[in-house]
């Protein structure tokens, strides 16, 4: 593993760890925009966590170990998941983990993040495990169906390799390509509690599903969740960029410079994602939880319909 | 006696007959603890792991036959072991011994049968597994087999003062007894007119393709109903729940296993070309059992029969794994075909270790509080850590989460559907990229079921005062739950490995070993030509030093100040335990997805009731479509064939008079024979 | 000179036991006397296996390999029979319901049901055959009225006139075999009867006449082995008598029958080439085995259950020497040695429940194993057994009788297999709750006898994994006798 | 030469009424009357014995004879006559079919039997050959009458009624069994009738009746 490899390894970490509360103001302020209130300053989630990690931890009287180890794996995992997905140029440690891999290390962030949420045996916690497991098990199978429409075109489930062939096909409106595109989005709209599925800035009892399991953490473990969140958010973005915009990514034998280029590509695909997260947001109001199935459903139809297009028209 | 390592058979009989005597020298005290728990048991433990070695050695070596004195006088006892059995021998030796060492803490005073006896039934029961792996011939596996079947139907029932606890073991011996009967149909066809019943006969014999095809279906009825495929897995959450914790780890880990083991040696051995169309019935009853398994594992609240129905789903994805590996090998995808089986045996091994050491735990919290109902258990990690935490190691392995061994046969699976759409038939290309989904649902559901066995017994308040008395479980049993846990991580950590080892294995059954692909010893990569890989390792060490930097720099960074209070209960003032959600509760929402699959039963008072009931209790559809049915038919036939007994001596008289006279005429009407 | 022992002594025990028969020392006497039985069968045997077939008595007497294994059974059960009879026969007397004058009675007709058997396995002349038959018959319709109560009456008269009927109709398909074997064999008389004789000329017999003797005699014989349409006496004379005879009722007595219809197929098989005998058998087979497994979910009483599973075996058996041949014939035997012995073994520990239940409803008979732990486990091994679950030899012969029947009849496999299943079900379902679950018996004063129960099933246990070579050539021997196609 | 021999048309006329007695018993209600019948037909048997005794000249045909005699004719009806006043019992009730139809259906049983023993009746040497159907019918409507007879002694009648046809079967094959299986027979229907006599009384000492419909308590379906 030459040094270059690593250095790109630990930057785009570093890039993934540091961009990712930016991402998020930058939805909240789009937001904001949109539906034409002040918008809060973009590094408002920095000072967030900067706050949140001055403040007393205050843990319940019987919270066990694992409420305290849980923001620690949680965050690591979406860390480790930053490392995999190559948002600027291909990583020596995609050959370690795949797509598949990826979906896996969500699920144990999401296991864990429940667990945590039930350790502490209050009514919400449980309740928002319960609605987080519900809404996991749902998306799953429709973002393995995006990933299997994407492997099936180039061949293979490594995130570099998918891009690579995707970004290498002759330009062209590719139908099977569209949908899945629409089922992505939809199931990235469900796993990071965004409006339609649940609002990220409530704590309303009866609707809050990720909101729920945070309830009891503060001060630094907090400040990590939140943190966790927003990268989650930033790595589905980065997956979105792999499969749909492929362009632009730095090739894993292009030197440095391919490097320089890859990152404004890159923060201009972010500021056009936040944009397209903010108008859905604005422009749709939030589900009953038991119609979150249908939603998923409907997410999980498209890609399926994808994939038929690709089997059938070759395209 | 001098283990000769080249040829184990001999070694491993020798062992299968150590358990014998081991189950033997139970009976000679059957009523003391020490000696059936403290002395006996562990040396199953340590002749398990022996059978594990030997037949690990014996997966490189070449298949060896040897026929015994015993059995018919025309058909001795055939057995052979070969690199199939050898993996499920050594599946059964690892599993035994950490199920043993469990078991060895485990029996403590004399409810249900006496100690000794039970020690005499389990020894037994591993002795004819281990004979059902390396029969080879039609009568010894009949043997096997039924003995398997009858061992554990003691088993069972060896606390049969309680009704449901009958119930269960006469509902098990029954299916176990019919799927036995269509076996012994399907060893009838396969010889083939041969009329010799020993398998090498059977391998020599070519059937037609009709026939062939009778041969298989009633295989899979036979091994459908011990693995607890769909429409025969109404017996196994009532017997697993029924048996004593290991037991049930013993019947869930491996006898259920051997029904793949059997499927396999039937199709691909004893068959040899098996057609492409086969492939879709186990393929489609498997993923069927694997989603009605996972989403009855959601709502049960008894914890055994949550595993109970875990179990018939990850049967359910071993059998959609061999039936994919039947669809490519009859297209001639001989590479994925191994890969396929491959998915399939590493699931079976997996789960093995998993079920096991899950239901081991249930074990140790039933010893601990006496109670099996999910609505009276809860916060249990602070009572008792050992057990939670090995238990955790196994809930996070079962759900399928990466780096541990759940993941990797799932993610071997899944790859085998991947390359699904190139089958060269049409319709089926596109319907297995599908398939895909509802295994990764059954994935994710697995995770569901396994956070909500886990958050309900060991997270959370106390449900029940007396939960303060628990106590963990004692060091023998630590030990044995530790072992199970330590095979979960390493078959997680070192999949090229295994990979690598059960490659000959298919590869043999297949015939085409696959290529050593040219990767580093610690990534997997099972398809040479293709690009995927897995390294778990390097993954597990890159999320580790992750978290470790964030902790430090966290710790660095952070004062250390660190308050208790109470929860927040949003302003009302007492939280108590029963605030928290319930094992139905964290069911809700699959029963309000998944409706049509479930007979719900609901007792709503009505407004005027005295002390109201809330009561919904959830049944299997399956079991008021066929076996309800099935039973009034019998009786119906019964109290047909009771006229012919009505009593009158005139009638019978009757019967006699018409006989001699039919017969008489039947003797007339044929006319002189000259 | 053994065979001479082996018919006087039961002969001359029934004559002692008729006068002594009540006295305290009576049942150890009867032990004695079935005790010389065996050791007169077992050197008899040895003589067999030694020299081959034997003719004795002027020819009247002839002792082959195909009935001396069944007379060794025979006495051998008797013997076991006979010790159990002795525990259970002290019980009874204890409650009551037996007394002096009866007992005298019982031992002295259990002794002379022996002595008729064994008459009827060793006799050359099919005359003495069906004579021994008829005394079998009359000996045990008193020993199934012994309790006088008005089930055991009715019982006692249907087997009395049902068999009664049967065996008449066989008497005239011996006229009809006499008659036939006279125009071949010249009419001096003596030897037109003599079995040996009669399978000597088979071949020269008229065929139109045979046939109708063989219904007369299939008929006949067929009512004393239970096969279904002529079954309906067996349930209530098999469940009302004392235990001990239910077990050596069902357990030798249908075997004697057996072995008479397959005497009377093997003269008729070798005279006409059609094979209608083999079809008739095979169908009485099938419809035995059907219709006991149904009859038996509507049991309420034990004996009466196992009395249809004596319907169900015979019929098995009947099956395989209806498709003859060696492999079938030979299951054939070894499924008689397994069902008599594990069915005396099931009845001997059902009579010691019954007994600590106080009736024979399976109702009132809970929790065997809670209070004695030996007849609890006796009776389910017995059960599992008899159902044909493998380590127990009826597995054996049940998969080599299922096996042929796939080559030869595949229309009867599927409803054999079915009806297997059925009364599987139907008996584990009714023993279980009897074996398990909370118990409501008493303990008795007496010890039971386990002996015979532990050494039947250990022997059923052997003949399931290991059949020993003398015992498989020896059967071999017969099932060529037997021959068919 | 139509004039058959004086003696064998005497045994045809034995063996035509011993037929047309079976008839009478089939439809006899009064039991003490059955029993004379019963006696009726073994002195027939017992003159048919003894006529084919002299005419061939065989031995064991003379004490065959002495012996039906012995037992049909003087020693079982007695017996019967004894158990009937003893257990006065002297009425059959209502058969279970009417008698018409009994009748009719024994007509039908005849011709049956004849065109059973036919082929038979060819191959026998006997000069008594054609009495086999009669023999044959005999048997099976002794076994009718069983069926159709609700009292237990009557049914006994019907039983030793189908021993008297065997007999006369054997007679007209074979010219009688050998001695010791005749001897044998004869001893079994001694003991059959003590037995029975045995079961009267314990019937009778039970249900106080013999009729036979106390006898169907065990039963599976009522």
């Amino acid at each position: 593993m030459e040094r270059t490899a690593i250095l790109t390894q630990l930057l785009e970490m570093g890039a993934a760890v540091a961009l990712a509360p930016l991402f998020l103001g930058w939805v909240t302020q789009c937001r904001a925009w949109l539906q034409n209130r002040s918008a809060p300053p973009v590094w408002l989630p920095y000072r967030a966590i900067r706050k949140l990690f001055h403040k007393d931890a205050v843990l319940a009287q019987d919270a066990s170990p694992l409420f305290r180890i849980a923001p620690y794996v949680v965050f690591g995992t979406m860390v480790v998941a930053a490392a995999i997905i190559p948002s600027m140029s291909t990583l020596p440690l995609n050959r370690a983990a795949d797509a598949i891999a990826l979906v896996g290390l969500f699920a144990t962030a999401r296991v864990f993040m429940s667990l945590a949420a039930m350790d502490v045996g209050t009514a919400f916690g449980t309740f928002g495990a319960r609605r987080e497991m519900m809404v996991g098990f749902l998306a799953e199978p429709a973002l393995l169906m995006v990933i299997f429409v994407a492997s099936l075109i180039s061949q293979s489930t490594a995130l570099p390799v998918i891009s690579e062939a995707l970004a290498t096909q002759a330009l062209g409106l590719y139908p099977s390509l569209a949908f899945t595109a629409v089922a992505f989005t939809l199931v990235l709209l469900a796993e990071n509690a965004r409006i339609p599925v649940d609002n990220p800035a409530t704590h309303l009892e009866l609707t809050m599903i990720h909101e729920a399991m945070l309830l009891e953490y503060s001060a630094r473990h907090l400040a990590l969740m939140e943190w966790a969140a927003a990268l989650k958010l930033f790595n589905y973005a980065c997956i979105g960029f792999a499969l749909f915009l492929p362009w632009g990514l730095a090739t894993g034998a292009a030197g440095p410079q391919a490097l320089a280029l890859a990152i404004p590509a890159l923060l201009a695909k972010l500021a056009v994602a936040g944009l397209g997260i903010a108008v859905i947001e604005t422009l749709s109001a939030k589900l009953r939880v038991f119609r979150v199935p249908e939603f998923l459903a409907a997410a999980f139809l498209f890609a399926v319909l994808g994939m038929l297009v690709h089997q059938l028209l070759g395209a | 006696m001098p283990v000769d390592l080249n040829a184990p058979l001999p070694a491993c009989l020798a062992l299968l007959g150590a358990w014998a005597l081991i189950g033997a020298a139970g009976l000679l005290r059957p009523s003391s603890v020490r000696f059936a728990g403290r002395t006996l048991f562990p040396l199953g433990a340590i002749v398990g792991l022996g059978l594990a070695a030997v037949a690990a050695v014996g997966l490189a070596r070449p298949a060896e036959q040897v026929v015994l004195a015993i059995g018919l006088p025309d058909l001795p006892f055939h057995l052979r072991r070969d690199a199939l059995a050898s993996v499920f021998l050594v599946m059964l030796g690892a599993a035994a011994a950490g199920i043993s060492l469990f078991a060895a803490g485990y029996f403590r005073r004399g409810e249900g049968t006496p100690p000794g006896l039970l020690c005499f039934q389990y020894h037994l029961f591993l002795a004819s597994m281990g004979l059902v792996l390396l029969a080879d011939d039609a009568y010894a596996f009949m043997v096997a087999w039924e003995s398997m079947a009858l061992a554990s139907y003691f088993l069972v029932v060896s606390q049969h003062r309680i009704p449901e606890i009958r119930r269960a073991g006469f509902l098990y011996f029954v299916v176990a007894h019919v799927g036995a009967i269509s076996l012994l149909l399907c060893f009838g066809v396969l010889q083939g007119g041969s009329w010799l019943f020993t398998f090498d006969a059977m391998r020599a014999a070519s059937l037609a393709p009709g026939a062939a095809t009778l041969a298989f279906a009633l295989a899979l009825i036979g091994f459908g109903a011990k693995a607890g495929l769909v429409p025969l897995h109404v017996w196994l959450p009532e017997a697993h729940p029924a048996a004593p914790s290991p037991v049930s780890a013993l019947m869930s880990g491996v006898m259920l296993k051997t029904a793949v083991y059997g499927t396999l040696r039937v199709t691909f051995d004893l068959l040899g070309e098996p057609h492409w169309s086969w492939g879709l019935v186990p393929l489609a009853v498997g993923l069927g059992s694997a989603f009605y398994g996972v989403v009855f594992a959601a709502v049960q609240t008894d914890m055994k029969r949550l595993l109970a129905y875990s179990s018939v789903e990850n049967l359910g994805l071993a059998f959609a794994g061999v039936g994919l590996a039947i669809v490519f090998h009859g297209v001639g995808m001989r590479a994925l075909a191994v890969l396929a089986t491959i998915a399939a045996i590493y699931h079976c091994v997996n789960h093995a270790f998993m079920k096991s050491l899950l239901f081991l735990g249930t074990g140790a919290v039933l010893h601990a509080t006496g109670e099996r109902n999910l609505g009276r258990l809860g916060g249990l990690l602070r009572r008792m850590p050992w057990t939670a935490w090995i238990v955790l190691v196994g809930v996070l392995a079962i759900a399928g989460l990466p780096p541990l061994n759940g993941f990797v046969s799932e993610w071997l699976l899944l790859q085998a559907f991947l390359f699904s759409s190139e089958v060269p038939v049409n319709f089926i290309d596109m319907l297995l990229p599908l398939c895909a989904a509802v295994v990764a649902l059954c994935a994710a559901l697995a995770g569901y079921v396994m956070v909500k066995f886990y958050g309900v017994i060991f997270l959370g308040q106390p449900r029940e005062a007396a939960l303060a008395r628990a106590h963990d479980c004692g060091w023998l049993e630590r030990l044995g739950m530790l072992w199970l846990a330590a095979g979960c991580i390493a078959l997680g950590l070192f999949p090229a490995q295994v990979v690598a080892v059960l490659g000959e294995v298919a590869g043999g059954l297949l015939g085409e070993v696959p290529p050593r692909p040219a990767a580093p010893w610690w990534l997997l990569v099972p398809l040479p030509d293709r690009e995927a890989s897995y390294g778990p390792l390097a993954f597990l060490l890159v999320a580790a030093a992750v978290i470790v930097v964030t902790a430090v720099v966290v710790r660095a960074v952070y004062h250390q100040r660190v308050r208790r209070s109470a929860a927040w209960d949003c302003g009302f003032a007492r939280l108590d335990a029963r605030m928290q959600d319930t094992a139905e509760g964290f069911g809700q929402p699959i029963r309000n997805i998944f409706q049509p699959f479930f007979r719900i039963q609901r007792e709503l008072p009505d407004p005027f009731d005295a002390e109201p009931r809330y009561r919904v209790t959830v049944g299997d559809r399956i079991w008021g479509y066929a076996y309800v049915p099935l039973g009034a038919l019998v009786r119906r036939l019964a109290d047909l064939a009771a006229y012919v007994q009505r009593g009158r001596i005139a009638t019978y008289l009757l019967y006699s008079f018409l006989t001699l006279l039919t017969l008489l005429a039947l003797v007339l009407w044929n006319g002189p024979r000259s | 000179m053994e065979l001479a022992l082996l018919l006087v002594i039961p002969l001359a025990g029934a004559l002692l036991l008729a006068l002594t028969g009540a006295r305290p020392r009576a049942p150890e006497l009867n032990v004695a006397f079935s005790a010389g039985a065996l050791l007169a069968a077992v050197a008899l045997a040895v003589r067999v296996i030694a020299e081959g077939e034997l003719l004795l008595g002027r020819e009247q007497f002839f002792v082959d390999p195909f009935n001396v294994f069944l007379i060794t059974l025979t006495a051998f059960v008797g013997l076991t029979t006979s010790l159990f009879s002795r525990s259970y026969m002290r019980v009874e007397v204890d409650h009551g319901r037996i007394g002096a004058g009866r007992l005298r009675l019982y031992h002295s007709m259990y002794q002379l049901f022996m002595a008729t058997m064994l008459v009827a396995l060793t006799t050359n002349n099919m005359g003495l055959l069906w004579v021994a038959m008829e005394a079998a018959t009359l000996s045990t319709v008193l020993l199934v009225t012994l309790y006088r109560t008005p089930a055991s009456l009715e019982a006692g008269w249907k087997y009395f006139i049902l068999c009664g009927v049967g065996i008449a109709l066989a008497l005239f398909g011996t006229i009809l075999l006499y008659f036939a074997a006279e125009k071949v064999l010249g009419a001096e008389g003596v030897t037109a009867l003599l079995w040996t004789h009669l399978d000597a000329v088979k071949a020269r017999l008229e065929p139109t006449v045979l046939e109708l003797a063989f219904v007369f005699l299939l008929v006949g014989y067929g009512t004393k082995a239970g096969l279904v349409p002529l079954h309906n006496w067996l349930p209530d004379a098999h469940a009302e008598g004392p235990t001990p005879i239910s077990a050596v009722l069902s357990g030798l007595l249908l075997n004697v029958a057996i072995y008479a219809v397959v005497r009377c197929k093997v003269l008729v098989e070798g005279s006409l080439q059609s094979s209608i005998p083999s079809q008739m058998l095979m169908g009485f087979g099938v419809a035995s085995v059907v219709l006991a497994s149904f009859l038996l979910w509507r049991q309420r009483d034990i004996k009466r259950l196992f009395a249809y599973s004596s319907i169900e075996h015979m019929g098995i058996i009947t099956f395989a020497f209806g498709m003859g041949g060696p492999v079938a014939n030979f299951a054939a035997l070894l499924h008689m040695t397994v069902h008599s012995l594990t069915k005396s073994a099931i009845f001997f520990a059902v009579g010691h429940a019954a007994q600590k239940a106080g009736s024979q409803l399976m109702d009132d008979i809970r929790g065997l194993i809670t209070t004695s732990p030996t007849i609890g486990w006796g009776l389910l091994a017995g059960t599992l057994a008899i159902l044909g679950v493998p380590p127990f030899g009826v597995f054996a012969s049940e998969f080599l009788i299922l096996t042929t029947a796939m080559r030869e009849q595949p229309w009867a496999t599927p409803i054999l297999l079915v009806a297997l299943g059925v009364a599987f079900a139907a008996i584990f379902g009714r023993v279980q709750p009897m074996v398990f679950g909370e118990t409501s018996l008493r303990r008795l004063p007496h010890p039971p006898a386990l002996l015979p129960v532990f050494t039947h099933l250990g022997v059923v246990l052997l003949l399931g994994l290991y059949v020993p070579p003398y015992l498989a050539d020896w059967y071999r021997l017969a099932a060529r006798l037997v021959g068919g196609h | 030469m139509n004039t058959v021999a004086w003696d064998l048309q005497l045994l045809n006329l034995f063996a035509a009424l011993l037929l047309l007695l079976s008839f009478a018993m089939l439809s006899q209600r009064r039991i003490v009357s059955l029993v004379n019948l019963l006696a009726l037909q073994g002195l027939m048997l017992w003159a048919a014995t003894l006529l084919l005794a002299w005419r061939t000249h065989q031995g064991h045909l003379y004490m065959s004879a002495a012996l039906t005699f012995g037992l049909k004719v003087v020693l079982l009806p007695w017996l019967l006559h004894r158990m009937i006043r003893r257990l006065k019992v002297y009425w059959e009730t209502e058969p279970v079919i009417n008698p018409a139809a009994t009748m009719l259906v024994g007509v039908l049983i005849v011709i049956f039997s004849f065109g059973l023993a036919q082929p038979i009746a060819e191959l026998a040497s006997t000069t008594t050959r054609s009495a086999l159907g009669i023999a044959v019918s005999v048997i099976l409507l002794a076994f009718l009458m069983m069926i159709t007879r609700r009292k237990a002694l009557s049914q006994v009648v019907g039983f030793l009624s189908m021993e008297n046809g065997l007999f006369f079967g054997a007679m007209s094959a074979t010219y009688g069994m050998p001695m010791v299986v005749e001897l044998g027979v004869a001893l079994d229907v001694l003991v059959a009738m003590l037995v029975l006599g045995v079961f009267f009384f314990q019937i009778r000492e039970q249900f106080d009746s013999l009729d036979l419909h106390h006898l169907e308590s065990l039963r599976e379906r009522d």
